[in-house]
């Protein structure tokens, strides 16, 4: 349940798989929180022809994996999934989809932003966007995974 | 000894290479790496600031030392989600 | 997009038919919000066998069609779907489906959880709860659509 | 006037049925159609601050006066999500 791939992303795959691992654990879950990131038409004005992206696969999975123990230190119950896809992807396609289970709803949504947020800040994966009119990579957060300032910035904003 | 060193996106692109192995001396940190690799990619310099960096496939630190055949990769600002 | 329904629920289907209706209104959404409710093995300690949602069908989707106008008041460059499930659930089903979808993904994630605040509120829905040992109706709030309190309640919820 | 009469959950299961007609006096308010159904079934009696209600599967308000054919379904509170 967490991966880079090239193939386009079902939220009710992660989700089946998702609430069958928390069943597993004990009571199950009774909230599934989830996010679809999704390639838009424009971009700060300029006509999308299509995006790709990239990753560092290996360390892009080792990242997810930081990301959910770090979710499940904070939200014990918590169950995460997460994967990227990677390639050209056509507008309106996915390039990310998070599921987080929890017992009750609040943590469900804090802990799919939590991850999302994470993923912006540390996870090696790149987008390269192709415009009617030319391209450009885009670069956001210098990745640091041990930043426990960039962390706490991240809970703050699943906790708000 | 010899380390293999791999760029990525916006890095790659600039460099115009992906993958090759180099010869560092014994001791080098994977910051010696980099200063090599923009010695030989002056357009990678601006990065020297927003580059991070891993050491086979682990996040790294710039200032760690690396071991013969270590698989160093940098990484541009990161852009995924 | 705003149903009840007797069959099981499909966050992908939902997320298809919201992104193609904002795109076809200008740029498309970047950032799709889901919500899932989930039938769980236990309640307050009790072992649970199967739920029963009942609804009343009519009313309910006109609750849900003014959940949605509100909120795009708020947001309006969002869409939203909420898709209620009825008759017998099993551990581990779907009660609710929620999929919100805006430009970006904190909006996304607002209007989810409004939406699903909202249901909470003032959906003509009962669950109806069978235990090992017994079965019980829940009674949460008496449904009142035009309490301004409530719903600034909701709002404070979900921009938090 | 003739209206209908519909309940819900455990209002339903409280009276033992679910949809009838009912005679008003002209000029009923949803609380007088309300009045009639806990006279005739007392356990319903501690909803009356909990009940909501519809008219012609809208929300309405106990104050609403009714018309000759109007669906009137009283509202236990709710638990759906």
């Amino acid at each position: 349940m967490l991966a880079v791939t090239r193939d386009p992303l079902s939220i009710d795959a992660l989700t089946t798989a998702v609430e069958a691992a928390v069943r597993a654990r004990g009571e199950g879950c009774g909230a599934l929180a989830s996010f679809l990131g999704v390639v838009r038409a424009t971009h700060q004005g300029r006509a999308v022809r299509y995006l790709e992206y990239e990753a560092f696969d290996a360390l892009a999975v080792k990242t997810f994996a930081q990301i959910r123990d770090e979710a499940l230190a904070r939200w014990p119950d918590a169950e995460l999934a997460l994967v990227h896809r990677v390639g050209r992807l056509e507008i309106g396609e996915a390039s990310i989809a998070i599921v987080a289970a929890t017992a009750h709803r609040a943590d469900a949504f804090a802990v799919c932003r939590y991850a999302i947020e994470r993923v912006k800040q540390i996870a090696p994966v790149w987008k390269h966007e192709y415009f009617v009119d030319g391209d450009a990579w885009v670069e956001g957060a210098v990745a640091d995974p041990e930043d426990a300032d960039a962390r706490e910035k991240a809970m703050a904003i699943a906790c708000a | 000894m010899r380390v293999t060193v791999r760029l990525f996106a916006r890095l790659r692109e600039l460099a115009g290479r992906e993958v090759w192995t180099t010869e560092v001396p014994a001791g080098a940190t994977v910051a010696d790496v980099w200063a090599t690799v923009t010695q030989a990619h002056p357009p990678l310099a601006p990065f020297d600031r927003a580059v991070s960096c891993a050491v086979n496939a682990n996040f790294s630190r710039m200032s760690s030392p690396l071991q013969e055949g270590d698989d160093v990769a940098f990484l541009p600002p990161v852009s995924g989600g």
